[in-house]
């Protein structure tokens, strides 16, 4: 990993010189992933005020941005908030530079998993996973398998049991999942192995 | 008029009713929707989230079916809505990745058919003065909230039918059937639908702001577009309820429901039995509702 | 064709490397040359006469030096020659020390040089013909496009020299924006108190006329003889007759109009002033809202009028007048967008305001007597947000530039509410505080440290009503976190940005604008007043966002520029200039597409080759208009039939250097 | 690169390396088309601070770059020029404002035309230099003067016909 932080992250950020290429080798990721410049970014802080899940964040959403500038990877990488993200893209609709923030986010949670880094918010990266797995499996998701999968990775089998119920006596969750024939297709889409996945 | 149909792997099962009301009401007027043939999920956030090829790719495929139709597609969901507009322009702007897609898929998306919210076709104006023609039951009495959501407005960039500031096209139809759409200030906040099972303390907070604002600007009922902001505002509304301290119930609808109801479209009020959240207080307040003719009413 | 050639040694500067009586031989040979000489100091009083000798001995028509650089000594020799009775551009200099001596140290291959550098002169200037520079009369009198602060100070400076000057202003009355305010950062002086006196002073001056109420139309000529043609709305009411009493507005029935000069925080009726201080004071009828014109029916303000002044029957007036010069100090107008604004709930909540809105209410005379209250209940407010950079840095939903001035009248505001309510608490939420002027940074300091304003880094996303209060969702970016605050009034500092029109009055002015429309100068920083048309200035913020002190400086540059325009006799025009061979110009208008100065057009002549006696076939063909040319040539590389020329520098005469120097230098190669 | 270039281009080596030693000191002769207002007097400042370079430069003054008309410069080739340069101000600094972008656009142009008529692209030039800029004036001559001593004399330009005959 390009770490760059000095030991005492906490205490003081150390630029060291070497920062430079490195820093940009987040910064030209980020940009191949998601097309997004991180430096297009001139920290105003719009998308912070707007984000309807940043008073939960660890670093505020421009925060993500300034790390990633700086290329901290570490950092951006192993922050709660490129998972919380909701990607309601209410930043890129205000950002008055049109960054597209709610890209970035994507492209560093694909890159936390491409970099083996555990992802601070387990159980929302568990959801996707679990949630992408279904669509490969099956072609759509079938809500009844994603829930019951999804609770007993995390173990969290209780949580929304009651509303689950509740879903399946009004007939809402189908007992059946329903395939898609052109199953192997999709199976190629997928054809980029994903880290961290569930199934190799 | 004639669509090619997403239904989306939720009009499926949690939002049947969404579902069977867009198929009812377009039927009504005149709209015909054709399934797409074996179509697949468009990713939801979880792709973008974790794959962006992988986000385009996957409604690119149900895309290139469509087209070998020759139909635009009607995605009534907004989130697959927003997906598959997102793949859409992609696919449309970026040859390079058109062609390493398309290479992948037994029927290719050339970029020749667009991409439709359900909210966008029923508030064309031509669409919506057939539907006003059409309105049996003035739905009068009835306050909604118009709840739009984020996916839909945004970006606008990509998606951009409505203002993503100052949206209209939904308050516009309810005025159309004769509700009267309280002002109020939420009605474009995000309701952390996609963190709704695996970070629910957020989609908590989030449900309780909106509904909190809709209820104190006189909303006797909330209308969606969409079947996650759906769930989440009927399966939260309890919990966020007791975390603020507030009464927080309210019925909430789909905004076809109550194009239906409005248009007296048979088989429509049925669908209401299978909300989480009893949706009578709402229906109780129309003026004519209990005059409407009882065999509507089953 | 008896060309002589000059060869300067320079004392030693050129002697020493290269050899000056070689060069002299070989000139001796080149076509053309009939006599040639060396001598120490060429540019000398004894040099000069060398030459003139020369010219008269041995009936020289054409001269080469080869001494320095053409861009020190060409003016020396052709005023040289002319005192010697040739035309000054039968002169060409071959620069044989900068590109020569000094830059070579070998002798033989300095004096090949040399001798070529000689060689391509000789070519050159055997192609040269007489050129003249015409005198241009000048008309001794400004025009001024807009009657804001700038235009004012421009008037005034100008016609304290002793020149007259007409001032055309849009609306009713002078003073621009300055004119809205209360106080004025950073010296927190009264607006009024030092603009009225100004104002007054333009009417009163002898040598001002003030057209308001009238646009301009149309412009033609160049400097020195400008035609413009100016439209002078109808008023409706007598100048002449009216003494400004003010009883007409009083009774119009008409009541009300939002007021333009109030921003719609006030209304006015339909014949109205803008302001009681209105310079001229006389009213006007503002005939989309009279009930007389549009039904046919009122005339009380006929009937109340003492003295007859008011005319239904007046017609617009369009004046043509010739001017020497044109100040350009039409101003800015600010950003209104409501939908690029509905984030901030602009146009839609009526208790967020602009800043210019603001500075209504806070005025004195304004709608409110200077009192600061809700647009929406008249309450006072006990919190205000102010935000700043609304539609400025924000190339997604406005213009990607900085305004310039809001910082600062963000300061001066959040002080002048601190000192008006006093328990009112005020929010700056800011992105950079751009302080950079006389005495700017000390004033935002005060109004945070002395007034307890708080400033909050961070854009705001969104502004809603809650009960009767805005909720403002902001961030603290130097805590890193989202923030909120409820306040009364939320005031936006909305961008500056060009009049909608701007475009359109540069294209009848001739000038360029940037990408956004503002006026573009000369140059940033050796030409800021001027723009590339000889005889126009710009002044204020009709060319970038500029506060009061910025403008007022550059008026008075841009009046001095005018002074010393009309303080020459006579204007030279270029003699170097482009024209046209109107029989081989096939009219395609590249050439007027590449012009920097807009100093070609498209005219209609007659087609000589296919016209007959009784059939008159007409073409379109290029011509150029010498007093606006500039010399730069740019046509004459566009043009493809070879039809536009430039003197001077002609193709023939540039392809002469090339032939001669290849035929010499490289003769015998292949 | 089209074929005839190549050939030009294969000619031309096989002579440098055949004449290096004798032609050490040989000395193209380079056109140089210099703007009035920044190039040339930034040659004049090479002069002034007495930068030493190469003598194969013979310069024409032009009032502005957007004068240069690609007719000088096939012109130039045409009477067997070693190279030429084409020096203006540098963006923005124009005296006439927009002359030398005019001029960019014109010779992005003659690039492609020099190409495809198998002229000898890489014996032209373009390039910005400001008054002030006296030092890169002489280091461009030197280095320009240096590359076209490797590429060795212009021997004219190959044209299709030449070949086929
Ligand atoms: C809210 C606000 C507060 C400010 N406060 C301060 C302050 O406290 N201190 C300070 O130094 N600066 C302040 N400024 C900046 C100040 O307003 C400007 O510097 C100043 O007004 C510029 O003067 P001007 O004459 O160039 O333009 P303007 O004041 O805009 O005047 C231009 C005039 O030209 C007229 N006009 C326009 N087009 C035409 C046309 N085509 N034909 C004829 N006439 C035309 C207009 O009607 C107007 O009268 C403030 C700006 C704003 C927006
Ligand atoms: C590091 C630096 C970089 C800068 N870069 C830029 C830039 O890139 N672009 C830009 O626009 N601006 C730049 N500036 C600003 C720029 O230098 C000034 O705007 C400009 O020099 C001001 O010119 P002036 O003639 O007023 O003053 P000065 O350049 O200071 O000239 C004043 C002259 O007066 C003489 N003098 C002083 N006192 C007396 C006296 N009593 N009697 C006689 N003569 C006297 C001095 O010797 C001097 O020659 C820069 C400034 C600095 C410090
Ligand atoms: S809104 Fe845009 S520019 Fe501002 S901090 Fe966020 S990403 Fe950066
Ligand atoms: S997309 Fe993510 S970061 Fe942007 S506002 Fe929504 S939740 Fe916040
Ligand atoms: S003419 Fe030029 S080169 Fe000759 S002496 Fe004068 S300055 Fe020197
Ligand atoms: S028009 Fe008549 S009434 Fe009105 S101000 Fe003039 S003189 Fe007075
Ligand atoms: S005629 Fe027109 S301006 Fe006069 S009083 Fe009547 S409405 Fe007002
Ligand atoms: S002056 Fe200040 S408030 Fe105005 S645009 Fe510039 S930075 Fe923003
Ligand atoms: S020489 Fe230059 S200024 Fe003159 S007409 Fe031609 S392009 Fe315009
Ligand atoms: S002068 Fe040349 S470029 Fe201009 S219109 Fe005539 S032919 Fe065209």
């Amino acid at each position: 990993m390009t770490s760059l932080i000095s030991d005492n992250a906490q205490s003081c950020c150390v630029l060291s010189p070497v920062q430079g290429p490195a820093g940009s080798e987040l910064k030209r990721r980020i940009q191949e992933l998601c097309g997004e410049n991180v430096l297009e970014c001139y920290q105003c802080g719009e998308c912070t005020a707007g984000c309807p899940v940043a008073y939960a964040m660890d670093i505020a959403p421009n925060q993500v941005l300034r790390l990633a500038q700086l290329g901290l990877e570490d950092e951006v990488l192993s922050s709660s908030a490129i998972w919380l993200c909701a990607g309601c893209e209410t930043c890129y609709t205000r950002c008055p530079k049109g960054v597209a923030l709610s890209r970035v986010m994507d492209a560093c949670r694909q890159l936390a998993l491409e970099r083996g880094v555990k992802p601070k918010e387990l159980s929302i990266a568990k959801f996707h996973d679990q949630f992408l797995t279904e669509v490969r499996r099956f072609g759509r998701v079938h809500e009844l398998t994603l829930t019951a999968l999804y609770k007993m990775r995390t173990r969290d089998f209780f949580s929304d049991v009651f509303t689950g119920i509740q879903m399946f006596l009004k007939g809402k969750l189908a007992l059946i999942p329903s395939l898609v024939k052109g199953r192997d297709e999709i199976r190629k889409l997928f054809a980029r192995p994903r880290r961290g996945s569930s199934e190799k | 008029m004639k669509y090619a149909y997403y239904p989306g792997c939720s009009l499926e099962s949690t939002a049947r009713e969404f579902g069977e009301s867009t198929t009812l009401v377009a039927e009504a007027l005149g709209i015909e929707l054709v399934e797409i043939p074996d179509w697949n999920c468009c990713g939801a956030t979880s792709g973008h989230a974790l794959d962006h090829k992988l986000s385009i790719a996957l409604p690119a495929r149900t895309l290139g079916i469509a087209e070998s139709m020759g139909l635009d597609v009607v995605a009534p969901c907004a989130a697959c809505y927003n997906r598959m507009k997102s793949a859409e322009v992609a696919m449309k702007s970026d040859e390079a990745l058109r062609s390493e897609i398309n290479a992948s898929l037994a029927k290719p998306y050339e970029g020749k058919i667009t991409v439709r919210s359900a909210l966008e076709v029923f508030t064309a104006p031509e669409v919506l003065k057939s539907v006003a023609e059409n309105v049996r039951y003035p739905l009068r009495g009835l306050r909604p909230a118009c709840y739009y959501g984020c996916l839909l407005l945004r970006p606008p960039r990509v998606v951009g039918f409505d203002d993503p500031e100052a949206p209209q096209r939904l308050d516009e139809a309810m005025r159309v059937v004769g509700a009267e759409p309280v002002e109020w200030y939420f009605k474009n906040e995000c309701c952390g639908a996609s963190l709704g099972i695996s970070k629910s303390s957020i989609t908590v907070k989030l449900t309780g702001d909106i509904i909190s604002n809709a209820k104190k600007h006189g909303a006797n009922c909330i209308v969606t577009v969409c079947p996650l902001c759906m769930t989440n505002l009927e399966m939260r509304q309890a919990a966020a309820g007791k975390m603020r301290g507030e009464d927080l119930t309210i019925p909430v609808f789909y905004f076809t429901e109550l194009l239906g109801l409005a248009m007296e479209v048979p088989g429509i009020r049925k669908l209401f039995a299978s909300h989480l959240v009893d949706v009578n207080s709402a229906l109780d307040a129309i003026d004519q509702y209990q005059s409407m003719p009882a065999g509507v009413n089953s | 064709m008896r060309i002589g050639v000059f060869v300067c040694w320079c004392g030693s500067n050129i002697a020493k490397t290269v050899d000056v009586e070689k060069v002299v031989e070989a000139a001796r040979e080149m076509p053309g040359v009939v006599y040639a000489t060396d001598y120490k100091y060429m540019c000398s009083e004894p040099g000069q006469n060398i030459i003139q000798d020369a010219i008269k001995e041995h009936k020289l028509d054409r001269i080469v030096v080869a001494s320095c650089s053409p861009r020190l000594h060409e003016p020396t020799f052709q005023r040289c020659v002319e005192a010697a009775g040739l035309n000054p551009y039968m002169v060409e200099m071959a620069n044989i020390r900068e590109q020569c001596s000094w830059v070579h140290d070998r002798t033989p291959e300095a004096t090949q040089h040399a001798i070529d550098l000689v060689r391509m002169a000789v070519a050159k200037v055997a192609k040269n013909e007489p050129l003249t520079r015409s005198r241009l009369g000048i008309t001794r009198k400004a025009l001024v496009i807009g009657g804001g602060v700038a235009g004012i100070q421009a008037a005034l400076d100008i016609a304290d020299a002793g020149y007259p000057v007409v001032l055309v202003e849009r609306t009713p009355s002078i003073g621009g924006h300055m004119a809205q305010y209360d106080k004025t950062f950073p010296t927190l002086d009264c607006a009024a108190c030092i603009l009225t006196p100004k104002m007054v002073d333009c009417a009163s001056h002898p040598l001002i006329e003030i057209w308001s109420y009238s646009e301009v139309e149309e412009v033609n000529g160049f400097v020195g003889n400008f035609e413009v043609k100016v439209r002078r709305r109808a008023k409706s009411v007598d100048e002449s007759k009216c003494t400004g009493c003010g009883l007409c507005l009083e009774k119009c029935p008409v009541k009300d109009i939002p007021s333009e000069f109030d921003e719609g925080t006030g209304t006015r009726r339909a014949i109205y002033r803008p302001f009681p201080q209105s310079v001229p004071n006389k009213p006007v009828i503002d005939r989309d809202h009279c009930r007389y014109f549009q039904t046919g029916k009122c005339g009380v303000c006929q009937k109340i009028c003492p003295v007859g002044a008011i005319d239904y029957e007046q017609q617009d007036q369009v004046v043509t007048e010739k001017f020497g010069a044109i100040v350009v100090a039409t101003g800015f107008d600010v950003w209104r967008d409501e939908r690029a604004m509905a984030q901030f709930g602009y146009g839609k909540y009526p208790d967020v305001i602009s800043s210019l809105q603001f500075e209504r209410l806070m005025n004195a005379s304004g709608p409110t007597d200077g009192k600061i209250v809700r647009p929406s209940d008249g309450k006072t407010p006990r919190s205000i947000a102010f935000i700043s950079c609304v539609g400025s840095r924000d190339e997604e939903h406005g213009y990607p530039y900085c305004s310039k001035v809001c910082c600062m009248y963000n300061a001066k505001q959040a002080l002048l509410a601190k000192d008006k309510l006093h328990d009112v608490q005020t929010y700056v939420f800011y992105m950079d505080i751009r302080a950079n002027g006389k005495g700017y940074e000390e004033f935002v300091r005060r109004t945070i440290e002395e007034y307890g304003a708080n400033y909050i880094r961070g854009r705001v996303s969104r502004v809603y009503p809650d009960g009767d209060q805005l909720v403002v969702k902001g961030a603290d970016t130097l805590l890193g976190r989202p923030l909120e605050v409820r306040v009364d009034l939320v005031v936006l500092a909305t961008a500056m940005k060009p009049h909608d029109d701007a475009k359109e009055l540069a294209r009848k002015l001739g000038i360029s604008t940037d990408q956004y429309d503002w006026f573009s100068e000369a140059h940033p920083k050796l030409r800021p007043v001027e723009v590339l048309t000889d005889g126009i200035y710009l002044a204020g913020a009709c060319q970038y966002p500029k506060d009061i002190p910025d403008t007022v400086a550059q008026a008075s540059g841009a009046a001095s520029k005018v002074v010393g325009l009309f303080s020459k006799e006579a204007i030279l025009s270029e003699a170097m200039t482009a024209y046209v061979n109107e029989d081989t110009c096939v009219g395609c208008g590249l050439c007027v597409e590449v012009c920097p100065f807009g100093a070609i057009e498209l005219v209609e002549v007659v087609d000589r080759e296919k016209s007959t006696r009784d059939n008159q076939v007409m073409k379109k063909v290029a011509r150029v208009n010498e007093g606006v040319c500039k010399g730069c040539g740019t046509c004459a590389a566009a043009c493809r039939s070879g039809s536009a020329r430039l003197r001077g520098f002609d193709t023939k005469q540039i392809l002469a250097e090339i032939d001669a120097l290849a035929d010499a230098a490289l003769a015998g190669r292949q | 690169m089209s074929e005839d270039a190549v050939l030009v281009e294969e000619k031309a080596e096989l002579e440098s390396s055949e004449s290096t030693q004798q032609e050490r000191t040989w000395q193209p002769i380079i056109l140089g088309i210099l703007c009035n207002w920044c190039s040339y007097a930034g040659a004049d400042l090479a002069g002034t601070s007495r930068l030493q370079y190469p003598e194969s430069i013979r310069i024409i003054r032009v009032p502005c770059s957007g004068r240069v008309d690609p007719a000088f410069v096939l012109k130039a080739f045409r009477k067997g020029f070693d190279g030429v340069m084409v020096l203006g101000c540098h963006p923005g600094d124009c005296h006439y404002a927009k002359g030398n972008y005019y001029a960019r656009r014109r010779i992005t142009l003659l690039q492609d035309l020099l190409k495809a008529l198998g002229l000898p692209e890489e014996r032209f030039h373009f390039e910005w230099v400001s008054a002030s800029e006296g030092n890169r004036f002489a280091e461009l001559v030197q280095e320009f003067t240096e590359k076209i001593r490797r590429l060795g004399p212009f021997k004219g330009v190959v044209t299709p016909e030449k070949k086929t005959l």
